[in-house]
């Protein structure tokens, strides 16, 4: 492999593991927020937000 | 449908802790087995369960036909402990169950809808209170009919309303015709049910 | 650490939940908007700046592994930092912090290692050599690995908040006494003559990209940080709302 | 059976589960060599395949213990002898035997490449070793349950499976690493050492269930 082609492959192994991990951290926000909807729509309410 | 065992004797760790015991079980009946801590009450129970083999004497199980040929086949245990994970929803532990268990009886939804528990079936098994857990475990004989159930100290850690309600629940099994092997204190208000004292 | 617990203590803007869910709502499109910018500039200059005179081209890695680095060694630095949070002020977000930034800074070390790797290739003719840097860092990404199985092990957040806090902060004493070990190990049996990565000074054109592509990747894991921290928190919610849940499945 | 495997895969997997501490171990151990041996590259290379078969066999043993413990701490594990008596027992404990091995094993087989770049190993010695290991460690898994079905009933049987165990995966050891280096230096045949490791995993995957299913039976009390 010449030169140029470790450049490239050092940039797109980190683009690939960047892009990993903002996507799981996307992921993960919207799965808990899928959760808390469903909790919401099952009628739970937070201790803190009762009257 | 009969349970007939006679001049059954178990031991542990070389020593006898029972000896002699005999009785016969029909359809719609129930055994109270009553005694000390230590009379060997969870050793019976998991005698006639087959997870300690019997010093001497037999457990037969008769007129099962084809589906229950054997004690093993036609018995559910439920010891003091849930046998749930509490990692697992409750609705995956007893699928989980349910396969494992041979032909189905009621479905998952409906075994929890008995047990008036249907809106935890999402809910991590761990987050469940002690006697929620317990009404769960009951749930799980429901799920694949079995006409004997052994219950080892079923209401161990159950407040009166569970208590109850697990009473409630061994009625309607005898009503079906089922029987049942209980060690307990407790009197669970079963009319009619014979009781074997274990000697100290 | 569950809303009403947190209105006892002394209030910093930040210490309410709520609150800082809504910042972070705010903040996180700007600084991940100039993160990208910071990171595009950067690779834009790199890639015009000239070559250097001994590498060639592949000096153009440094514009990435110099940054995940440091990045490497900031992740951890702030998570001692939420640790003492959590030990010493008992700042109901730090522990949050400290769960949140563990994958991230693995991650970023992971790729520091990569990049590291990619670029000694070319000198040292082996994927991996046991270059003191290199293998310090390599520590460090044990480390954060431990801190993650750690938390992940320990599910009830209250146990977990002392026990990851006090493992980070171990860990953050640790990393000078780590350095200084690894450089004497590796001068004990390498050779001395180890080609030295970065020359003693780095030309001006060769500078700025550096600069603002470490500024850039800062940004982008102050970004993801702040997004894992408001995904704990709601993490956290579901699970005591999952919890009242259970407990209400009676009275029902 | 397979609700069973997917039942122990999840648990494994879950937060509470063992597979992530399984390859950390590993990491570790593969790790701390150097530092002990020295940075020489090629006296790493030599001793690599060694190095990442020692490495995985401990992990491997690392979560046997809890194979029985935690089911039978919460009572599924008589639940589960009621209702699998006799043959099905024995293909119980396999099913569970593989649930383990899938979950904490399989992944260090996946990481052993990168370690091998650690170990400074010519492309062909990591292929094999991973190539050996993937054939190798289910032996371990199963070895390991008899050990840990005996010692099921003993609070903390944890050590003790591990000890018990060691010296029956030895020749799974011996097989394992003169393959990986068989492959490495040319005049040794690859095939045999290789050709026996699957033999020594398929004869443990039949012995190991059913001694662990008799043991379980007669060891509950």
């Amino acid at each position: 492999m010449n030169h140029d082609a470790y450049v490239f492959a050092a940039y797109a192994i980190s683009a690939l593991v960047i892009a990993l991990t903002v996507g799981w951290v996307v992921f993960d926000y919207r799965g808990r927020k899928a959760d808390l909807a469903t909790l919401e729509a099952a009628g739970v309410r937070r201790r803190s937000e009762e009257a | 449908m009969r349970l007939v065992v006679e001049t059954l004797s178990g031991e542990r760790g070389g020593e006898t802790i029972f000896a002699g015991v005999s009785f016969a079980l029909g359809a719609g009946e129930a055994l109270l087995v009553t005694g000390p801590n230590g009379a060997g009450k969870t050793t019976l129970m998991r005698v006639i369960a087959g997870l300690l083999p019997a010093a001497t004497g037999t457990i037969r199980f008769e007129g099962g036909g084809e589906a229950f040929p054997d004690v093993a086949s036609a018995l559910h245990f439920l010891g003091p402990v849930n046998a749930m994970k509490a990692a697992l929803t409750v609705r995956e532990n007893l699928e989980f169950w349910q396969s494992l268990a041979g032909p189905r009886h009621f479905q998952v939804c409906d075994a929890m809808d008995l047990v008036d528990l249907r809106r935890t079936a999402d809910l991590p098994f761990g987050y469940l209170s002690t006697g929620q857990k317990r009404r769960i475990a009951i749930a799980r004989l429901y799920l694949n009919y079995r006409p004997l159930w052994l219950l080892d100290e079923p209401t161990s850690g159950l407040d009166a309303d569970s208590t109850a309600a697990l009473a409630h629940f061994m009625r309607e099994h005898l009503g079906d015709g089922g029987m049942i092997v209980a060690s307990t204190h407790l009197p669970l208000g079963l009319d009619d049910a014979q009781t074997l004292e274990m000697g100290g | 650490m569950n809303e009403n617990v947190a209105t006892g203590w002394s209030i910093t803007a930040l210490a309410n939940p709520t609150r800082f869910i809504s910042i972070a709502d705010k903040v996180i499109p700007w600084l991940g908007g100039l993160a990208a910018l910071a990171i595009a500039v950067a690779l834009w200059m790199g890639f015009n700046a000239p070559e250097d005179y001994q590498q060639g081209v592949t000096v153009r890695i440094m514009y990435i592994h110099v940054p995940f680095a440091w990045l490497a060694m900031f992740g951890y630095s702030m998570m001692a930092a939420s640790a003492l949070g959590t030990l010493v002020w008992r700042h109901p977000l730090a522990d949050v912090s400290v769960k949140a930034a563990a994958p991230i800074g693995a991650a970023f070390t992971l790729l520091a290692l990569v990049t590291g790797s990619i670029w000694g290739k070319p000198m040292w003719g082996t994927w991996w050599v046991w270059d003191a840097r290199l293998t310090s860092v390599f520590v460090l990404f044990l480390m954060y690995l431990g801190l993650i199985a750690l938390n992940r092990a320990l599910d009830d957040p209250s146990r977990a908040a002392k026990a990851s806090a006090v493992l980070a902060l171990i860990g953050f004493v640790n990393i000078p006494i780590i350095k200084f070990s690894v450089d004497w190990w590796n001068t004990l049996h390498q050779p001395a003559a180890v080609f030295r990565m970065d020359g003693p000074t780095i030309h001006a054109s060769l500078l700025w990209p550096l600069m603002i592509s470490a500024l850039g990747f800062t940004l982008l894991f102050l970004t993801l940080h702040l997004m894992a921290m408001r995904t704990e928190i709601l993490r956290r919610r579901v699970t005591a709302m999952r919890r009242l849940a259970a407990r209400r499945a009676d009275k029902g | 059976m397979i609700a069973l495997f997917l039942r122990d895969v999840k648990l494994g997997l879950r937060a509470g589960g063992g597979a992530l501490v399984g390859i950390l171990f590993f990491l570790a151990v593969i790790a701390v060599v150097p530092f002990g041996v020295g940075p020489d590259l090629n006296l790493l290379a030599r001793i690599g395949p060694a190095i990442l078969w020692i490495g995985a066999l401990l992990a491997g043993l690392l979560g046997l213990d809890r194979l029985f413990q935690a089911d039978r701490e919460d009572g599924a594990l008589d639940v589960l002898l009621v209702h699998a008596p006799g043959f099905n027992l024995a293909l119980a404990v396999l099913v569970k035997c593989l649930a383990h091995w899938t979950a904490a094993i399989l992944p260090l087989v996946v990481a052993s490449p990168l370690l091998g770049l650690f170990m400074n190993m010519t492309p062909q010695g990591i292929g094999a070793t991973a190539l050996t290991l993937l054939v190798g460690t289910p032996a371990i898994a199963f070895i390991g349950a008899v050990g840990a079905a005996v010692a099921v009933a003993l609070p903390r049987g944890g050590l003790l499976v591990s000890v018990v165990i060691l010296p029956l995966v030895i020749p799974v050891l011996i097989f394992g690493v003169s393959a990986a280096y068989a492959a490495v230096n040319d005049p040794d045949p690859f095939l045999p050492p290789f050709l026996i490791l699957a033999a020594l995993t398929l004869f443990f995957a039949v012995i190991g269930p059913a001694a662990a299913a008799l043991a379980l039976h007669h060891g509950s009390d």
